[in-house]
Protein backbone atom coordinates (compact mmCIF):
# COMPACT_ATOMS: atom_id res chain seq x y z
CA UNK A 1 0.00 0.00 0.00
CA UNK A 2 1.03 3.97 -0.72
CA UNK A 3 -0.01 6.11 0.93
CA UNK A 4 -0.96 9.30 -1.37
CA UNK A 5 -1.99 13.01 -0.74
CA UNK A 6 -4.84 14.51 -2.76
CA UNK A 7 -5.38 18.20 -3.08
CA UNK A 8 -8.55 19.59 -3.93
CA UNK A 9 -10.12 22.57 -5.12
CA UNK A 10 -12.67 24.93 -5.63
CA UNK A 11 -16.03 22.86 -5.32
CA UNK A 12 -14.71 19.68 -4.67
CA UNK A 13 -12.64 21.06 -1.76
CA UNK A 14 -16.35 22.08 -0.53
CA UNK A 15 -17.64 18.47 -1.17
CA UNK A 16 -14.78 17.19 0.83
CA UNK A 17 -14.69 19.88 3.08
CA UNK A 18 -10.76 19.83 3.20
CA UNK A 19 -7.77 21.20 0.79
CA UNK A 20 -6.04 17.94 1.60
CA UNK A 21 -6.72 14.41 2.27
CA UNK A 22 -4.63 11.31 2.64
CA UNK A 23 -5.06 7.87 1.25
CA UNK A 24 -4.20 4.50 0.95
CA UNK A 25 -4.15 2.74 -2.14
CA UNK A 26 -2.60 -0.22 -3.42
CA UNK A 27 -0.17 -0.12 -6.15
CA UNK A 28 -1.06 -0.14 -9.46
CA UNK A 29 -4.13 2.05 -8.26
CA UNK A 30 -5.39 4.42 -11.69
CA UNK A 31 -7.08 7.55 -11.69
CA UNK A 32 -10.44 5.96 -12.36
CA UNK A 33 -9.69 3.62 -9.28
CA UNK A 34 -8.97 6.40 -7.16
CA UNK A 35 -11.66 8.45 -8.08
CA UNK A 36 -14.05 5.52 -6.94
CA UNK A 37 -12.07 5.41 -3.66
CA UNK A 38 -12.60 9.29 -3.03
CA UNK A 39 -16.76 8.87 -4.25
CA UNK A 40 -16.98 5.85 -1.93
CA UNK A 41 -15.72 7.89 1.40
CA UNK A 42 -17.02 11.58 0.02
CA UNK A 43 -20.41 10.02 -1.67
CA UNK A 44 -21.10 14.08 -2.36
CA UNK A 45 -18.55 13.85 -5.20
CA UNK A 46 -20.71 10.79 -7.19
CA UNK A 47 -22.85 13.52 -9.06
CA UNK A 48 -19.65 15.71 -10.00
CA UNK A 49 -17.45 12.77 -11.03
CA UNK A 50 -17.62 12.42 -14.88
CA UNK A 51 -16.54 16.27 -15.08
CA UNK A 52 -13.73 15.99 -12.10
CA UNK A 53 -10.13 16.38 -13.67
CA UNK A 54 -6.66 15.41 -12.48
CA UNK A 55 -3.22 16.06 -12.07
CA UNK A 56 -0.49 13.84 -11.60
CA UNK A 57 3.01 16.29 -10.51
CA UNK A 58 1.15 19.15 -12.13
CA UNK A 59 0.13 17.34 -15.17
CA UNK A 60 -3.25 16.65 -16.46
CA UNK A 61 -3.66 12.88 -16.33
CA UNK A 62 -6.09 10.41 -18.22
CA UNK A 63 -8.30 7.95 -15.98
CA UNK A 64 -6.32 4.95 -16.89
CA UNK A 65 -3.22 6.35 -15.80
CA UNK A 66 -1.35 4.96 -12.95
CA UNK A 67 -0.64 7.13 -9.43
CA UNK A 68 3.45 7.23 -9.16
CA UNK A 69 4.90 6.28 -5.82
CA UNK A 70 5.31 9.84 -4.35
CA UNK A 71 3.58 12.21 -6.49
CA UNK A 72 1.26 14.73 -6.28
CA UNK A 73 -2.32 14.10 -6.68
CA UNK A 74 -5.10 16.66 -7.55
CA UNK A 75 -8.82 16.68 -8.16
CA UNK A 76 -10.71 19.58 -8.84
CA UNK A 77 -13.34 21.01 -11.61
CA UNK A 78 -13.21 22.50 -14.73
CA UNK A 79 -11.09 25.78 -14.88
CA UNK A 80 -12.56 28.94 -14.91
CA UNK A 81 -10.07 31.21 -14.37
CA UNK A 82 -9.60 34.19 -16.73
CA UNK B 1 17.51 36.91 -28.58
CA UNK B 2 16.16 36.50 -25.62
CA UNK B 3 13.01 37.44 -25.31
CA UNK B 4 11.26 37.91 -22.10
CA UNK B 5 8.51 35.23 -21.26
CA UNK B 6 6.17 37.08 -17.49
CA UNK B 7 4.25 34.46 -15.60
CA UNK B 8 2.74 35.81 -12.34
CA UNK B 9 -0.28 34.04 -9.88
CA UNK B 10 -0.52 37.90 -7.93
CA UNK B 11 -2.82 38.87 -5.55
CA UNK B 12 -1.57 42.76 -6.06
CA UNK B 13 -2.89 44.72 -8.33
CA UNK B 14 -2.44 44.93 -12.46
CA UNK B 15 -0.08 47.93 -13.53
CA UNK B 16 -0.35 47.69 -16.98
CA UNK B 17 2.23 50.32 -17.99
CA UNK B 18 4.92 48.68 -15.98
CA UNK B 19 4.03 45.53 -17.68
CA UNK B 20 4.14 46.72 -20.67
CA UNK B 21 7.47 48.30 -20.46
CA UNK B 22 8.57 45.12 -19.60
CA UNK B 23 8.10 43.34 -22.43
CA UNK B 24 9.18 45.79 -24.77
CA UNK B 25 12.22 45.32 -26.41
CA UNK B 26 14.64 48.23 -28.64
CA UNK B 27 12.81 46.05 -32.22
CA UNK B 28 9.48 46.29 -30.44
CA UNK B 29 6.85 48.61 -32.49
CA UNK B 30 3.09 46.68 -31.48
CA UNK B 31 1.85 45.46 -28.32
CA UNK B 32 -1.80 43.96 -27.58
CA UNK B 33 -2.83 43.52 -24.00
CA UNK B 34 -5.83 41.85 -23.36
CA UNK B 35 -7.80 42.20 -19.65
CA UNK B 36 -10.33 40.28 -18.11
CA UNK B 37 -12.10 42.10 -15.97
CA UNK B 38 -15.04 41.66 -13.10
CA UNK B 39 -18.26 41.58 -14.72
CA UNK B 40 -20.82 43.58 -12.22
CA UNK B 41 -23.46 43.18 -14.57
CA UNK B 42 -23.92 39.94 -16.33
CA UNK B 43 -26.83 39.83 -18.97
CA UNK B 44 -25.84 36.44 -21.23
CA UNK B 45 -27.41 33.93 -19.83
CA UNK B 46 -28.61 33.97 -16.49
CA UNK B 47 -28.73 37.95 -16.17
CA UNK B 48 -27.10 38.63 -12.48
CA UNK B 49 -25.34 40.88 -10.78
CA UNK B 50 -21.74 40.19 -9.07
CA UNK B 51 -20.44 42.45 -6.63
CA UNK B 52 -16.95 40.64 -5.94
CA UNK B 53 -15.15 37.41 -6.97
CA UNK B 54 -12.81 35.08 -5.26
CA UNK B 55 -10.10 33.37 -7.34
CA UNK B 56 -8.03 30.60 -5.83
CA UNK B 57 -5.55 29.01 -8.28
CA UNK B 58 -3.92 25.72 -7.85
CA UNK B 59 -0.58 27.45 -8.11
CA UNK B 60 2.83 25.53 -8.98
CA UNK B 61 0.41 24.13 -11.79
CA UNK B 62 -1.17 27.07 -12.61
CA UNK B 63 2.27 28.44 -13.38
CA UNK B 64 3.29 26.04 -15.35
CA UNK B 65 0.28 25.48 -17.38
CA UNK B 66 0.96 29.35 -18.17
CA UNK B 67 3.97 28.69 -19.52
CA UNK B 68 2.29 26.08 -21.88
CA UNK B 69 0.27 29.03 -23.21
CA UNK B 70 3.12 31.12 -23.53
CA UNK B 71 4.93 28.27 -25.41
CA UNK B 72 2.40 27.40 -27.47
CA UNK B 73 2.12 31.06 -28.49
CA UNK B 74 5.71 31.58 -29.38
CA UNK B 75 5.69 28.28 -31.39
CA UNK B 76 2.79 29.41 -33.23
CA UNK B 77 3.61 32.74 -34.10
CA UNK B 78 7.37 32.89 -34.31
CA UNK B 79 7.31 36.84 -34.11
CA UNK B 80 6.37 37.34 -30.87
CA UNK B 81 9.00 39.09 -28.91
CA UNK B 82 7.78 40.03 -25.00
CA UNK B 83 4.91 37.77 -23.23
CA UNK B 84 3.30 38.40 -20.75
CA UNK B 85 0.72 36.25 -18.92
CA UNK B 86 -0.79 37.30 -15.26
CA UNK B 87 -3.83 35.98 -12.88
CA UNK B 88 -4.38 38.04 -10.32
CA UNK B 89 -6.36 36.01 -7.48
CA UNK B 90 -8.00 36.59 -4.19
CA UNK B 91 -10.93 38.88 -3.83
CA UNK B 92 -11.92 40.90 -6.64
CA UNK B 93 -14.62 43.95 -6.81
CA UNK B 94 -16.65 44.01 -9.75
CA UNK B 95 -14.52 46.85 -12.30
CA UNK B 96 -11.02 45.19 -11.56
CA UNK B 97 -8.92 43.73 -13.79
CA UNK B 98 -8.07 39.97 -13.25
CA UNK B 99 -5.77 38.44 -16.38
CA UNK B 100 -3.23 39.67 -18.41
CA UNK B 101 -2.18 38.18 -21.69
CA UNK B 102 -0.03 40.65 -23.33
CA UNK B 103 2.47 40.43 -26.28
CA UNK B 104 4.63 42.55 -28.26
CA UNK B 105 5.94 42.24 -31.86
CA UNK B 106 7.83 44.41 -34.16
CA UNK B 107 5.02 45.46 -36.38
CA UNK B 108 1.59 45.00 -36.05
CA UNK B 109 0.56 42.34 -38.44
CA UNK B 110 2.63 39.73 -37.54
CA UNK B 111 0.20 37.85 -34.80
CA UNK B 112 0.34 40.00 -31.83
CA UNK B 113 -3.79 40.30 -31.87
CA UNK B 114 -4.11 36.50 -32.88
CA UNK B 115 -1.22 35.31 -30.26
CA UNK B 116 -3.28 37.65 -27.50
CA UNK B 117 -6.50 36.10 -28.53
CA UNK B 118 -5.40 32.92 -28.90
CA UNK B 119 -3.52 33.40 -25.28
CA UNK B 120 -6.60 34.39 -23.19
CA UNK B 121 -8.61 30.79 -25.04
CA UNK B 122 -6.15 28.79 -23.75
CA UNK B 123 -5.53 30.35 -20.14
CA UNK B 124 -9.56 29.71 -19.37
CA UNK B 125 -9.28 26.43 -21.10
CA UNK B 126 -6.37 24.35 -19.13
CA UNK B 127 -4.67 26.85 -16.00
CA UNK B 128 -6.19 25.63 -12.88
CA UNK B 129 -7.60 29.10 -11.71
CA UNK B 130 -11.49 28.94 -10.33
CA UNK B 131 -13.41 31.76 -9.29
CA UNK B 132 -16.37 31.87 -6.71
CA UNK B 133 -18.83 34.61 -8.06
CA UNK B 134 -20.74 36.39 -4.47
CA UNK B 135 -23.47 38.52 -5.00
CA UNK B 136 -26.74 39.56 -3.76
CA UNK B 137 -28.19 35.88 -4.43
CA UNK B 138 -25.43 34.10 -2.74
CA UNK B 139 -22.33 32.78 -4.15
CA UNK B 140 -21.46 29.99 -5.84
CA UNK B 141 -18.80 28.19 -8.09
CA UNK B 142 -18.08 29.35 -11.64
CA UNK B 143 -17.07 26.09 -13.41
CA UNK B 144 -15.81 25.99 -17.11
CA UNK B 145 -16.94 24.08 -19.68
CA UNK B 146 -13.36 22.04 -21.32
CA UNK B 147 -12.35 19.07 -20.14
CA UNK B 148 -8.93 18.65 -21.09
CA UNK B 149 -8.81 14.90 -20.41
CA UNK B 150 -11.22 14.81 -23.91
CA UNK B 151 -8.39 16.45 -25.59
CA UNK B 152 -5.97 14.06 -25.74
CA UNK C 1 -26.87 53.32 -23.18
CA UNK C 2 -24.06 56.59 -22.91
CA UNK C 3 -21.20 54.29 -23.75
CA UNK C 4 -17.79 56.30 -22.99
CA UNK C 5 -15.95 57.15 -26.54
CA UNK C 6 -12.29 58.95 -25.39
CA UNK C 7 -10.78 60.46 -28.26
CA UNK C 8 -7.65 62.49 -27.46
CA UNK C 9 -4.15 64.50 -29.06
CA UNK C 10 -2.02 64.61 -26.19
CA UNK C 11 1.83 64.91 -25.44
CA UNK C 12 1.63 64.00 -21.95
CA UNK C 13 2.68 59.88 -21.06
CA UNK C 14 0.42 57.61 -21.91
CA UNK C 15 -1.55 55.86 -18.42
CA UNK C 16 -3.06 52.54 -19.68
CA UNK C 17 -4.63 51.94 -16.14
CA UNK C 18 -6.40 54.78 -15.59
CA UNK C 19 -7.34 54.56 -19.59
CA UNK C 20 -9.28 50.91 -18.77
CA UNK C 21 -10.89 52.49 -15.99
CA UNK C 22 -12.36 55.10 -17.89
CA UNK C 23 -13.67 52.43 -20.84
CA UNK C 24 -14.83 49.84 -18.05
CA UNK C 25 -18.24 50.16 -17.40
CA UNK C 26 -20.89 47.61 -14.80
CA UNK C 27 -20.74 45.42 -17.90
CA UNK C 28 -17.96 45.04 -19.16
CA UNK C 29 -15.93 41.61 -18.73
CA UNK C 30 -13.40 42.01 -21.41
CA UNK C 31 -10.29 44.82 -22.71
CA UNK C 32 -7.91 44.87 -25.51
CA UNK C 33 -5.86 47.76 -25.53
CA UNK C 34 -3.51 47.99 -28.77
CA UNK C 35 -0.51 49.91 -28.20
CA UNK C 36 2.12 51.81 -31.03
CA UNK C 37 5.64 52.10 -29.60
CA UNK C 38 8.54 53.72 -30.87
CA UNK C 39 10.97 50.98 -32.43
CA UNK C 40 14.68 52.03 -31.70
CA UNK C 41 15.82 49.16 -34.44
CA UNK C 42 13.86 48.43 -37.64
CA UNK C 43 14.51 44.75 -39.06
CA UNK C 44 12.03 44.81 -42.32
CA UNK C 45 12.96 46.58 -44.71
CA UNK C 46 15.38 49.08 -44.87
CA UNK C 47 17.20 48.28 -41.44
CA UNK C 48 17.81 51.18 -39.08
CA UNK C 49 18.39 52.63 -35.81
CA UNK C 50 15.69 55.50 -34.37
CA UNK C 51 16.63 57.24 -31.21
CA UNK C 52 12.86 59.36 -31.43
CA UNK C 53 10.19 60.24 -33.54
CA UNK C 54 8.84 63.81 -33.98
CA UNK C 55 5.02 63.46 -34.37
CA UNK C 56 2.67 65.90 -35.47
CA UNK C 57 -1.42 66.34 -36.00
CA UNK C 58 -3.11 68.26 -38.02
CA UNK C 59 -4.93 68.26 -34.73
CA UNK C 60 -8.65 69.21 -35.15
CA UNK C 61 -8.84 66.93 -38.41
CA UNK C 62 -7.31 64.58 -36.76
CA UNK C 63 -9.99 64.30 -33.83
CA UNK C 64 -12.63 64.76 -36.24
CA UNK C 65 -11.20 61.45 -37.92
CA UNK C 66 -9.83 59.34 -34.47
CA UNK C 67 -13.88 60.06 -33.69
CA UNK C 68 -15.09 58.22 -37.29
CA UNK C 69 -12.73 55.66 -36.55
CA UNK C 70 -14.65 55.00 -33.54
CA UNK C 71 -17.82 55.51 -34.64
CA UNK C 72 -16.96 52.60 -37.51
CA UNK C 73 -15.58 50.26 -34.51
CA UNK C 74 -19.14 50.50 -33.00
CA UNK C 75 -20.94 50.25 -36.19
CA UNK C 76 -19.37 47.34 -37.73
CA UNK C 77 -19.18 45.92 -34.04
CA UNK C 78 -22.26 46.70 -32.04
CA UNK C 79 -21.28 44.81 -28.72
CA UNK C 80 -18.55 47.37 -27.76
CA UNK C 81 -18.84 49.54 -25.19
CA UNK C 82 -16.05 51.98 -24.18
CA UNK C 83 -13.87 53.06 -27.18
CA UNK C 84 -10.33 55.15 -26.17
CA UNK C 85 -8.10 56.29 -29.10
CA UNK C 86 -5.02 58.57 -28.09
CA UNK C 87 -2.20 59.69 -30.32
CA UNK C 88 0.53 61.47 -28.06
CA UNK C 89 2.35 63.99 -30.02
CA UNK C 90 6.10 65.85 -29.58
CA UNK C 91 8.95 64.12 -29.66
CA UNK C 92 8.65 60.60 -28.26
CA UNK C 93 12.36 58.21 -27.58
CA UNK C 94 12.39 54.86 -28.95
CA UNK C 95 10.61 52.47 -26.48
CA UNK C 96 7.83 55.01 -26.07
CA UNK C 97 4.11 53.62 -26.76
CA UNK C 98 2.71 56.61 -28.74
CA UNK C 99 -1.39 55.52 -29.40
CA UNK C 100 -3.25 53.89 -27.88
CA UNK C 101 -6.89 51.81 -29.46
CA UNK C 102 -8.43 50.34 -26.62
CA UNK C 103 -12.06 48.92 -26.29
CA UNK C 104 -14.30 46.56 -23.62
CA UNK C 105 -17.12 44.07 -24.85
CA UNK C 106 -18.98 42.23 -21.90
CA UNK C 107 -16.75 39.20 -23.41
CA UNK C 108 -14.25 38.94 -25.68
CA UNK C 109 -15.73 36.60 -28.12
CA UNK C 110 -17.76 39.91 -29.20
CA UNK C 111 -15.51 41.99 -31.65
CA UNK C 112 -13.35 43.07 -28.77
CA UNK C 113 -10.15 41.95 -30.61
CA UNK C 114 -11.16 42.68 -33.63
CA UNK C 115 -12.58 46.30 -33.34
CA UNK C 116 -9.36 47.11 -31.74
CA UNK C 117 -7.48 45.69 -34.78
CA UNK C 118 -9.24 47.36 -36.94
CA UNK C 119 -9.18 50.88 -35.11
CA UNK C 120 -5.10 50.78 -35.61
CA UNK C 121 -5.26 49.66 -38.94
CA UNK C 122 -7.76 52.75 -39.62
CA UNK C 123 -5.67 55.01 -37.85
CA UNK C 124 -3.20 54.55 -39.94
CA UNK C 125 -5.09 55.07 -43.04
CA UNK C 126 -7.05 58.33 -42.10
CA UNK C 127 -6.10 60.29 -38.95
CA UNK C 128 -3.82 63.16 -40.12
CA UNK C 129 -1.02 62.45 -38.15
CA UNK C 130 2.90 62.38 -39.38
CA UNK C 131 6.10 61.33 -37.85
CA UNK C 132 9.60 62.12 -38.49
CA UNK C 133 12.39 59.85 -37.79
CA UNK C 134 15.38 61.10 -36.34
CA UNK C 135 18.42 58.79 -36.41
CA UNK C 136 22.21 58.12 -36.31
CA UNK C 137 21.86 58.51 -39.85
CA UNK C 138 19.96 61.97 -40.01
CA UNK C 139 16.19 62.81 -39.76
CA UNK C 140 13.18 62.10 -42.66
CA UNK C 141 9.73 62.44 -42.67
CA UNK C 142 8.00 58.80 -42.66
CA UNK C 143 4.97 58.79 -45.13
CA UNK C 144 2.49 56.30 -45.10
CA UNK C 145 1.11 54.70 -48.53
CA UNK C 146 -2.28 54.95 -48.12
CA UNK C 147 -4.33 57.40 -49.84
CA UNK C 148 -7.83 58.35 -49.32
CA UNK C 149 -8.59 60.28 -52.19
CA UNK C 150 -8.63 56.71 -54.25
CA UNK C 151 -10.71 54.92 -51.65
CA UNK C 152 -14.16 57.41 -52.30
CA UNK D 1 -11.31 87.06 -55.92
CA UNK D 2 -11.41 84.42 -52.74
CA UNK D 3 -8.34 84.74 -50.44
CA UNK D 4 -8.07 80.91 -48.99
CA UNK D 5 -5.89 80.35 -46.31
CA UNK D 6 -3.91 77.16 -46.49
CA UNK D 7 -2.26 74.94 -43.86
CA UNK D 8 0.76 72.94 -44.61
CA UNK D 9 2.08 69.76 -42.78
CA UNK D 10 4.97 67.79 -42.48
CA UNK D 11 7.51 67.51 -45.71
CA UNK D 12 4.50 69.91 -47.72
CA UNK D 13 5.38 72.39 -45.06
CA UNK D 14 9.30 71.85 -45.35
CA UNK D 15 9.13 72.14 -49.18
CA UNK D 16 6.79 75.67 -48.98
CA UNK D 17 8.98 76.95 -45.86
CA UNK D 18 5.82 77.79 -43.90
CA UNK D 19 3.24 76.37 -41.63
CA UNK D 20 0.27 78.41 -43.21
CA UNK D 21 0.10 80.45 -46.66
CA UNK D 22 -2.82 82.65 -48.44
CA UNK D 23 -3.85 82.75 -51.94
CA UNK D 24 -6.24 84.94 -53.80
CA UNK D 25 -8.21 82.14 -55.97
CA UNK D 26 -10.96 82.87 -58.43
CA UNK D 27 -14.34 81.62 -57.30
CA UNK D 28 -15.19 77.85 -58.71
CA UNK D 29 -11.40 77.23 -58.24
CA UNK D 30 -10.97 73.48 -57.75
CA UNK D 31 -8.48 71.49 -55.37
CA UNK D 32 -6.57 70.56 -58.74
CA UNK D 33 -6.69 73.96 -59.54
CA UNK D 34 -5.16 75.41 -56.07
CA UNK D 35 -2.50 72.35 -56.45
CA UNK D 36 -1.76 73.85 -59.97
CA UNK D 37 -1.53 77.43 -58.40
CA UNK D 38 0.54 75.68 -55.61
CA UNK D 39 3.11 73.82 -57.74
CA UNK D 40 3.89 76.99 -59.68
CA UNK D 41 4.64 79.02 -56.65
CA UNK D 42 6.60 76.08 -54.66
CA UNK D 43 8.63 74.38 -57.52
CA UNK D 44 9.81 71.58 -55.17
CA UNK D 45 5.50 70.67 -54.61
CA UNK D 46 5.52 69.39 -58.43
CA UNK D 47 7.08 65.93 -57.85
CA UNK D 48 4.71 65.06 -54.79
CA UNK D 49 1.65 66.45 -56.16
CA UNK D 50 0.15 63.05 -57.00
CA UNK D 51 0.42 61.94 -53.54
CA UNK D 52 -0.48 65.34 -52.01
CA UNK D 53 -3.68 65.21 -50.36
CA UNK D 54 -6.59 67.83 -49.52
CA UNK D 55 -9.09 68.82 -46.72
CA UNK D 56 -11.54 71.10 -46.94
CA UNK D 57 -13.35 72.49 -43.54
CA UNK D 58 -11.17 68.66 -42.01
CA UNK D 59 -12.40 66.36 -44.13
CA UNK D 60 -10.72 65.09 -46.90
CA UNK D 61 -11.77 66.45 -50.48
CA UNK D 62 -11.44 65.34 -53.98
CA UNK D 63 -9.48 66.99 -56.89
CA UNK D 64 -12.33 68.11 -58.29
CA UNK D 65 -13.90 69.70 -55.06
CA UNK D 66 -14.65 73.29 -55.44
CA UNK D 67 -12.79 75.68 -52.93
CA UNK D 68 -15.76 77.11 -50.80
CA UNK D 69 -15.24 80.97 -49.91
CA UNK D 70 -14.05 80.84 -46.41
CA UNK D 71 -12.94 77.31 -46.35
CA UNK D 72 -10.17 75.99 -43.78
CA UNK D 73 -7.80 73.81 -46.32
CA UNK D 74 -4.62 71.79 -45.41
CA UNK D 75 -2.31 69.83 -48.31
CA UNK D 76 -0.50 67.36 -46.37
CA UNK D 77 1.45 64.00 -47.49
CA UNK D 78 -0.10 60.82 -46.59
CA UNK D 79 -0.56 60.24 -43.14
CA UNK D 80 2.04 57.92 -40.91
CA UNK D 81 0.75 58.22 -37.27
CA UNK D 82 0.20 55.54 -34.70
Amino acid sequence: MNRVKILLFATLRDYVGSKTIELEISAGTTIHGLTDLLAAKYPRLEKVRDSMMAAINREYAADEAVVPDGAEIAFFPPVSGG
Amino acid sequence: MNYPTIISITEEKLDLDALLAQVTLPSTGASVVFTGIVRGLTTRGAAHATSHLDYEAYQPMAEEKMRQVADEMRQKWPDLQGIAIIQRVGRLAAGTPTTVIACTTAHRDTGVFEAARYGIDRLKEIVPVWKKEVGPDGEFWVEGDHHPKLDR
